[in-house]
């Protein structure tokens, strides 16, 4: 989330678009009701289900499922087809007046540098016109055609009302009404949040969904400030939290990167990472990037991460693919490259696409090991389950280890909220039985593998010889010990370079904010854009004084958020040129003509003069992009791809099968079904009920009385078709697999015309599997298909295609 | 939005009411009391409710309950019915609005009104198996329960459910125990959207009053408040945004009121019923006293002798 | 008696609507020490509390834990109820049903309790110590990065890679943890390393 | 006290074609000083007081939970919840003692000619004055009045006491059902229990009759006087079958 829960009580419209906030996030919906009761807020649901959120909006379109950018840029086209853009802010805060390079182009569904052999595209056209003074050029007139205002323009004019209407299915009347809405945001004094979840994300374009509504907030004027924002729902209590500490493949914690087998040595690693400002005098804040590298060598290697070793650059390993994602890893065990496989509070078995596919992966490994509080299929996927999971132990060779851990209630320490406030919790009970905490579990794993080192030599055993390991207890390190690690401290004294008889860090002591961490060694951090959450005066993500000054829903003092406690993102946007807040009532930030102050921490120098600095310091253009550059694979503007699995073809490209860069492994493209198959005619999504959490609660039995059996959901018209009664079993397949499923039937879900064609959409909901105090049931991802998205490889479980019919119920049922 | 209510005490103070507090009790004559306790209410507001089912969720929990887990039957709603250990439910209705041809989607938390007037107080035979407190709280007194399910039939919402095991009946306490001490019931304290507020029963029209002007403002020209007069009024109330058809919302009663059978049962029945007993046992003694006893005279057994012995076998 | 509540000072600048509700008001005038027969003694009376966070999804709500006996004194902490923290800015005390119905998931049947391992063929898990275990896997770690460690591409460039162990990280752990399970994995080289951000 | 057997007995003989409806198995006249005349076989009076005492336990825990005032009758039964789960097994064992009553007698019980007569002049039946009363068979319209009425009554008691039986039957009716049926079922108590009370009265009013139910047998002198038809019908037509013992 750019803005916090909290905040979202101050918006004026709320926008639930690829996400269902009320049935996923119910605490945080309350701050909509919040907004809706006291500011007469308006909320539209977009969703090709009548869901919860839907229930209590003021306004519902229907919307077939992987179709949103069609239906984003073309509230974009309407936006600017009737003028309804917040200019001010367009021009001074986005890159709409940058100039870009004469290469580019748009064509046919793809833009230039297509390599169909690679799926990938050469990205090099993509980018501003650099003048002679090294700086971007820019036309702020707006007249230049090449400006990324015309470049757009000319981009979203395909995506007319009727074009939604083709692609999306939303009828035209109900699409302007909301672009009606939509557009009213465009004064600055109107705010629209958007607040989407996996709704989004799990497509095969699932970054560029964002991307469209973040280019529609934009266009409105509404990043930075209350009320608005792109607010991203996280679905895990601290999937925030870990995607901060870089615990992927391909990260650094705090959003650094391993390097690439490219990048041989430290210079060629820091050249691409210099990130020079693209306009004068701009702060481009990744400049610090060395500094917050070099602290968390130091962090990881202590005294071993020396200038000599290019502090221990060496020592992280270098990725020769993009990313060993998921995706990658069962891909990688399915043929056979893969010997162990940890899986800590994680249930893969379920939560990944194919679950036939996954069970294979599982069972070509030497060693599992599982590391969870409760029961998972995972740890148990040798055993038979006759039609659940139908395996034969025998037959499987894979060794399973399965460690019993602790949970929230029994450990104490910090979760990552969406809002990214880190939140210090403490343990209230006994462990049952000899269940361990996971840091018990891994300082263990590490110390006897170190020993092992020590005693036998080995591989390139330095690294695990010299990791930083000074805790009271060796075994198990405490939160407090590990907290204080992540946030930083002084390794050596740091003197005034005006005064060396004063210390501007004193050796040992915890660092304060991150402005303070050094690249020449004198600091460590693990995290630095943790650093501030324990610091000298304790620990500030403990924090509990709930004061809000102003009642803005800042909560400043209550608990710490990262960066520097700032509680909405970009919040110098929230001012006009002049350090004016858009909305006087809403004031969140002001430049008092020598500072910057108010109710939040400055996203931007205190001092920053508001003419000379843009507000989008993460960038070194300054502002917000409205076109991406080369960051993101599969193009710089969104532009509608059908899923992989999709019951119409593409309308823009016919030609083009899902995203064209995509990655899709060899086996998995031959258990796609094809296009407008009828073999499998219907739309399928897979989601979430607000009864379970994942796979989790399956295993608790209140929730497993409140929705107790797998389903599926159809509309009545489908079922009238299909012969399928309300509460009777249906039997659902895809190219995949299948399942038995109780069937609800129900108003909630309408057949969709999408260019002249009837698509009926089965809904499936992903609780159920064959451990837990629920009734047996199947998992969605039987049924999924096994690719992810172009820039992150999000699986694309919320559209693809199946068909049903009218069956028994299982056997033993 | 509405305060929250604070964290609960681990050191409560004292109850604070009792049975001091009693306006009535099944079966039973009670004092009333010297000074009545200030009327509380809970509030649902349906146009509020995303039927989560944590007030379900909550309510199982805080009263220590062991629902049984079910089936999907093709509803939303589960259990699919209230029962001893579901002292509240989520009904979800398909409602297309035949005015805007609009589908709303109609969830009512669904458990007992705690009426003015109880149903189930009037119908129980058990001396103090049902109580009302002078704030409005109806509450069950299962030491006293005796399983006859005559409350049952009392009330006129169809709220409670006998157990199976201990055969007492059960209901929603309002939490009674929470708001002893000071708290709101544990379904308000979790209600995600603060759909259900509690406070005084004043309070909580006002704050009726509050969210129906933002439907009205919304379209919804018959939103309105549920507190039903024809059971005295209820300290369970809704905020309708179809005020006008209650029964729209899972069948909840457009004009709810003790069934006239129950009445009758209740009332004529029994002082009729007494009365006629008493009659009859009257009547004999009367007559006896006039009429003597009818006895058989020896003229009578000179007959039958004659009879039975002029006809030997 | 006085029942006015203490308010947080998040209530006191609540402005919507109401000038905020008086349980005080609710009526209970004097103290009534008679217990009333249908009262259930207030279950939550001489438990411990303890500050802790929902650990579902990333609302975060604040809860509170109640037990008997306290971890604090260094006693055997049993949760007897979850309910959540009035005092908590996002949630005000709310909870959704999973977190209304969180004592189930801590007291969940199907909670591990001792270590288990699964032999090769074998058709039920039996238990293993601790220390069984985690020799098991630093031996199977060590055999298998010694084996497939790689050092140099085949360019020569210094890769120091494993990618024939992977490991999965949980979303749901503290950032502690997480940092923790950063170090151990990472000094390793492993580069199969993943989280649940996607799914 | 036993009868004396030394007494020669009048027996009804097998002539099945003349047997009048009124004249059941084992009632007999036994000649003598005094005439003895059985009335109620052993089986009969113990189907008599089966049903007698299950018709006072249900009256008296039916009452209990009638009215409050009454409340404290469940503590005969072991308390409230033991007179609510009592109640209604009673009600069974009631019911089918009932049916073999029922059968036994209902046959004596069809309506007579002379019958309306009878009732015409109630209030000489009241006064006692038997002498201006039309001869009546084994029983009289009063006792045949009791004799149905309690017939429908029970009938109604038992179904409407299945439709309340909530801890069996809870799922088969509607709640509109059961409040019918419990409004049916009190009316139709209160009903039978002042029936009761008339026949238990007509037991003590008319002197000699106790001993019918408990010994079996009434002086020769209370059939002349009360059931002289079925007195005569004894001793001149043969009976229709052998009695049971």
């Amino acid at each position: 989330m750019t803005n916090a829960w909290t905040d979202i009580k101050n918006t004026d419209l709320v926008v639930i678009m690829g996400g269902n906030a009320a049935e996923a996030h119910p605490c945080g919906f309350k701050w909509v009701t919040e907004a809706k009761a006291n500011r007469g807020a308006k909320l539209i649901v977009v969703d090709p289900r009548y869901t919860r959120s839907a229930a209590v909006s003021d306004y519902y379109a229907p919307i077939r499922q992987g179709s949103d950018i069609a239906f984003l840029l073309g509230v974009i086209n309407y936006c600017i087809q009737n003028d309804k853009v917040q200019w001010d802010y367009v021009k001074a805060f986005t890159n709409a007046a940058y100039v870009v390079k004469d290469g580019f182009a748009y064509q046919d569904g793809l833009f230039t540098g297509y390599d169909e052999v690679k799926r990938d595209y050469n990205r090099s056209s993509w980018d501003y016109v650099i003048g002679e003074d090294g700086y971007a050029v820019v036309d702020e007139t707006l007249q230049n055609p090449r400006c990324v205002w015309n470049l757009l323009k000319q981009h979203v004019s395909v995506y007319t009302p009727e074009m939604v209407n083709r692609i999306c299915g939303t009828p035209k009347d109900k699409f302007l009404k909301i672009c009606e809405m939509i557009a009213e945001c465009s004064s600055p004094t109107r705010t629209m949040t958007s607040m989407y979840a996996l709704g989004w994300t799990q497509h095969s374009k699932g970054a560029q969904n964002i991307r469209a509504m973040a280019m529609v907030q934009l266009i409105l004027g509404n990043i930075g400030v209350r009320g608005g924002g792109m607010n991203a729902l996280r679905g895990h209590s601290n999937i925030q939290g870990l995607t901060d500490l870089g615990l992927m493949s391909n990260l650094i914690p705090g959003y650094l990167t391993i390097p690439t087998e490219k990048e041989a040595d430290f210079p060629t690693y820091m050249s691409t990472r210099g990130f020079k400002p693209l306009r004068p005098n701009q702060m481009s804040y990744w400049q610090n990037y060395r500094k917050f590298f070099v602290s968390f060598q130091k962090a990881m290697w202590g005294a071993a991460a020396t200038p000599a070793n290019d502090y221990a650059y060496q020592w992280l390993p270098k990725l020769d693919v993009p990313s060993y994602d998921v995706l990658r890893a069962f891909e990688l065990m399915h043929q056979g490259k893969m010997n162990v496989y940890f899986c800590q509070g994680f249930n893969p078995l379920q939560a990944f696409p194919n679950k036939a596919k996954l069970a294979e992966s599982l069972a070509r490994l030497k060693l599992l090991v599982i590391m969870d509080p409760l029961e998972t299929e995972t740890a148990r996927f040798w055993e038979n389950h006759g039609i659940y999971n139908a395996a034969d132990p025998a037959a499987i060779q894979t060794e399973v280890i399965q460690l019993p851990t602790t949970c929230f209630a029994e450990d104490e320490g910090s979760l990552v909220n969406s809002g990214r406030w880190l939140q210090w919790h403490w343990p209230a009970g006994s462990p049952p039985g000899e269940a361990r905490t996971d840091s018990f579990i891994l300082a263990n794993i590490h110390l006897r593998l170190k020993e092992l080192y020590r005693k036998e030599g080995g591989a390139f055993p330095d690294p695990i010889l010299n990791l930083t390991w000074n805790y009271a207890n060796p075994e198990e390190p405490t939160a407090d010990e590990l907290a204080k690690e992540m946030n930083g401290y002084v390794v050596s004294d740091v003197l005034d370079p005006n005064d060396p008889t004063k210390k501007v860090l004193e050796a040992g002591k915890q660092l304060a904010t991150f402005g303070a961490l050094r690249d020449d060694g004198s600091t460590a951090a693990g995290c630095w854009i943790f650093t501030g959450c324990y610091t000298e005066a304790g620990n500030m993500m403990a924090r509990r004084d709930n004061s809000d000054p102003g009642d803005t829903g800042t909560y400043l003092k209550w608990s710490f958020a990262w960066p520097a406690n700032r509680r909405i993102l970009y919040n110098r946007a929230s001012c006009d040129l002049d350090g004016k807040p858009w909305d006087p009532s809403r004031k969140l930030i002001e430049w008092d003509g020598t500072k910057w102050s108010g109710y939040d921490v400055p996203d931007i120098a205190p001092t920053a003069k508001p003419r000379d600095v843009g507000p989008f310091i993460m960038n070194p253009e300054g502002v917000s992009r409205l076109f991406t550059r080369g960051m993101m694979r599969d193009g710089p503007f969104p532009a509608h791809y059908e899923p992989f699995e999709s019951p119409v073809v593409n309308v823009i490209a016919p030609k083009i099968k899902g995203n064209p860069v995509a990655r899709v492994f060899k086996d998995d493209l031959a258990q796609f079904a094809e296009t407008a198959s009828p073999e499998f005619p219907y739309a399928a999504t897979s989601y979430r009920l607000t009864e379970h959490f994942h796979y989790w609660t399956k295993n608790n039995h209140v929730n497993s009385v409140l929705q107790p059996e797998f389903f599926v959901e159809i509309s009545e018209e489908l079922a009238k078709e299909k012969g399928i009664a309300n509460g009777g079993w249906s039997r659902v397949w895809s190219k995949r697999g299948s399942v038995l499923a109780k069937t609800v039937v129900t108003k909630r879900i309408r057949p969709l015309v999408c260019d002249g064609k009837t698509v009926h959409i089965v809904g499936i909901p992903i609780h159920w599997g064959f451990i837990g105090a629920a009734r047996k049931g199947f998992g969605a991802n039987v049924l999924t298909p096994y690719v992810g998205d172009a820039n992150i490889e999000t699986p694309e479980f919320k559209a693809f295609l199946v068909n049903i019919e009218a069956s028994a119920g299982p056997a033993s049922a | 939005m509405f305060p929250a209510i604070p964290n609960p005490p681990v050191t409560p103070p004292a109850p604070k009411f009792g049975e001091a507090d009693l306006v009535r009790r099944s079966a039973s004559e009670v004092t009333p009391p010297a000074t009545r306790l200030t009327e509380v209410a809970k509030l649902i507001d349906v146009s509020k409710c995303i039927g989560c089912k944590a007030c379900q969720a909550a309510c199982i929990e805080w009263n220590n309950l062991h629902e049984e887990i079910g089936y999907n039957t093709g509803f939303y709603t589960n259990p699919p019915d209230l029962t001893e250990n579901s002292f509240t439910l989520m009904r979800f209705t398909e409602w297309v609005n035949p005015e805007t041809d609009n589908l709303e989607w109609l969830i009512r938390k669904d458990g007992c009104m705690h009426c003015a007037d109880p149903g189930c107080l009037k119908a129980c035979p058990s001396p103090g198996a049902i109580v009302q407190y002078s704030n409005g709280i109806v509450d069950f007194v299962h030491e006293n329960c005796i399983g006859c399910g005559y409350c049952i039939k009392g009330c006129p919402f169809n709220i409670p459910r006998i157990s199976k095991v201990d055969h007492t009946a059960y209901k929603c306490t309002l939490c009674s125990d929470r708001v002893a001490v000071g708290q709101g019931p544990a379904c308000q304290k979790a209600c995600p959207t603060q759909a259900i507020v509690f406070g005084t029963k004043d309070e909580m029209k006002d704050w009726a009053d509050f969210r129906i002007k933002d439907l009205k403002s919304r379209g919804y020209d018959n939103a309105g408040l549920y507190d039903p007069q024809g059971v005295g009024g209820t300290h369970v109330m809704y905020v309708l945004q179809h005020a006008d058809k209650p029964s729209l919302y899972a069948g909840l009663p457009d004009n709810p009121r003790i069934s006239p059978l129950v009445e009758t049962w209740k009332g004529v029945t029994k002082y009729v019923g007494l009365a006629a007993m008493g009659f009859a046992v009257a009547a004999g003694f009367v007559h006896h006293l006039i009429a003597g006893p009818n006895r058989v005279s020896p003229e009578d057994e000179a007959e039958a002798e004659k009879l039975a012995g002029g006809k030997p076998t | 008696m006085n029942m006015e509540l203490s308010r947080r000072a998040f209530l006191r600048t609540a402005g919507a609507g109401l000038a905020g509700t008086t349980l005080g008001a609710m009526g209970f005038g004097e103290v009534e020490q008679a217990m009333a027969a249908a009262i259930r003694p207030f279950k939550l009376a001489n438990t411990t509390e303890t500050r802790n966070t929902c650990t579902y999804c990333s609302v975060a709500c604040g809860i509170i834990i109640y037990s008997k006996g306290d971890l604090r004194k260094g006693e055997r902490a049993d949760i007897t109820h979850i309910e959540g923290d009035s005092d908590h800015p996002t949630n005000r005390g709310t909870l959704c049903p999973k977190g209304a119905a969180l004592l189930d998931i801590v007291h969940a049947k199907t909670r591990l309790t001792r270590p288990m391992l699964r032999k090769a063929g074998a058709a039920s898990f039996e238990p293993i110590s601790w220390d069984e275990a985690f020799d098991k896997i630093a031996r199977a770690m060590k055999d298998d990065r010694d084996a497939n460690f790689v050092a140099t591409n085949k360019d020569g460039v210094t890769v120091n890679r494993w990618t024939t162990t992977g490991f999965l990280a949980a979303s749901a752990t503290t950032n502690e943890t997480a940092w923790c399970t950063y170090k151990v994995v990472r000094s390793t080289g492993m580069l199969v390393f993943d989280n649940q951000a996607r799914v | 006290m036993s009868r004396d057997r030394t007494r020669p007995i009048i027996m009804p003989n097998a002539v099945p074609a003349a047997v009048p409806a009124d004249v059941e198995p084992g009632d007999a006249v036994h000649p003598g000083k005094p005439v003895t005349v059985d009335r109620y076989s052993g089986a009969a009076r113990i189907n008599h007081w089966i049903t007698a005492v299950s018709l006072v336990l249900l009256a008296l825990s039916g009452m209990a939970l009638f009215t409050p005032k009454l409340f404290f009758l469940t503590g005969l039964f072991g308390g409230g919840q033991w007179t609510r789960a009592i109640h209604p097994w009673i009600g069974v064992v009631l019911f089918f003692s009932f049916m073999g009553l029922f059968f036994r007698f209902w046959r004596a019980n069809l309506p007579a000619r002379e019958d309306g007569v009878w009732v015409a002049r109630i209030s000489d039946v009241l006064g006692g004055h038997e002498e201006r009363l039309p001869e009546v068979g084994k029983y009289n319209a009063g006792q045949k009045a009791v004799f149905w009425s309690m017939s429908a009554l029970i009938l109604l008691l038992i179904t409407s006491g299945i439709v309340m039986w909530d801890q069996y039957f809870y799922s088969f009716t509607t709640i509109e059902q059961k409040r019918v049926a419990i409004l049916a079922h009190s009316i139709a108590a209160v009903v039978a229990i002042c029936v009761w009370i008339v026949h238990v009265y007509a037991a003590i009013w008319v002197r000699g009759t106790l001993s019918a139910m408990t010994r079996g047998h009434v002086t020769g002198g209370w059939a002349w006087r009360h059931h002289r038809k079925w007195l005569r019908e004894l001793v001149q037509k043969p009976g229709r079958r052998t009695p049971a013992e």
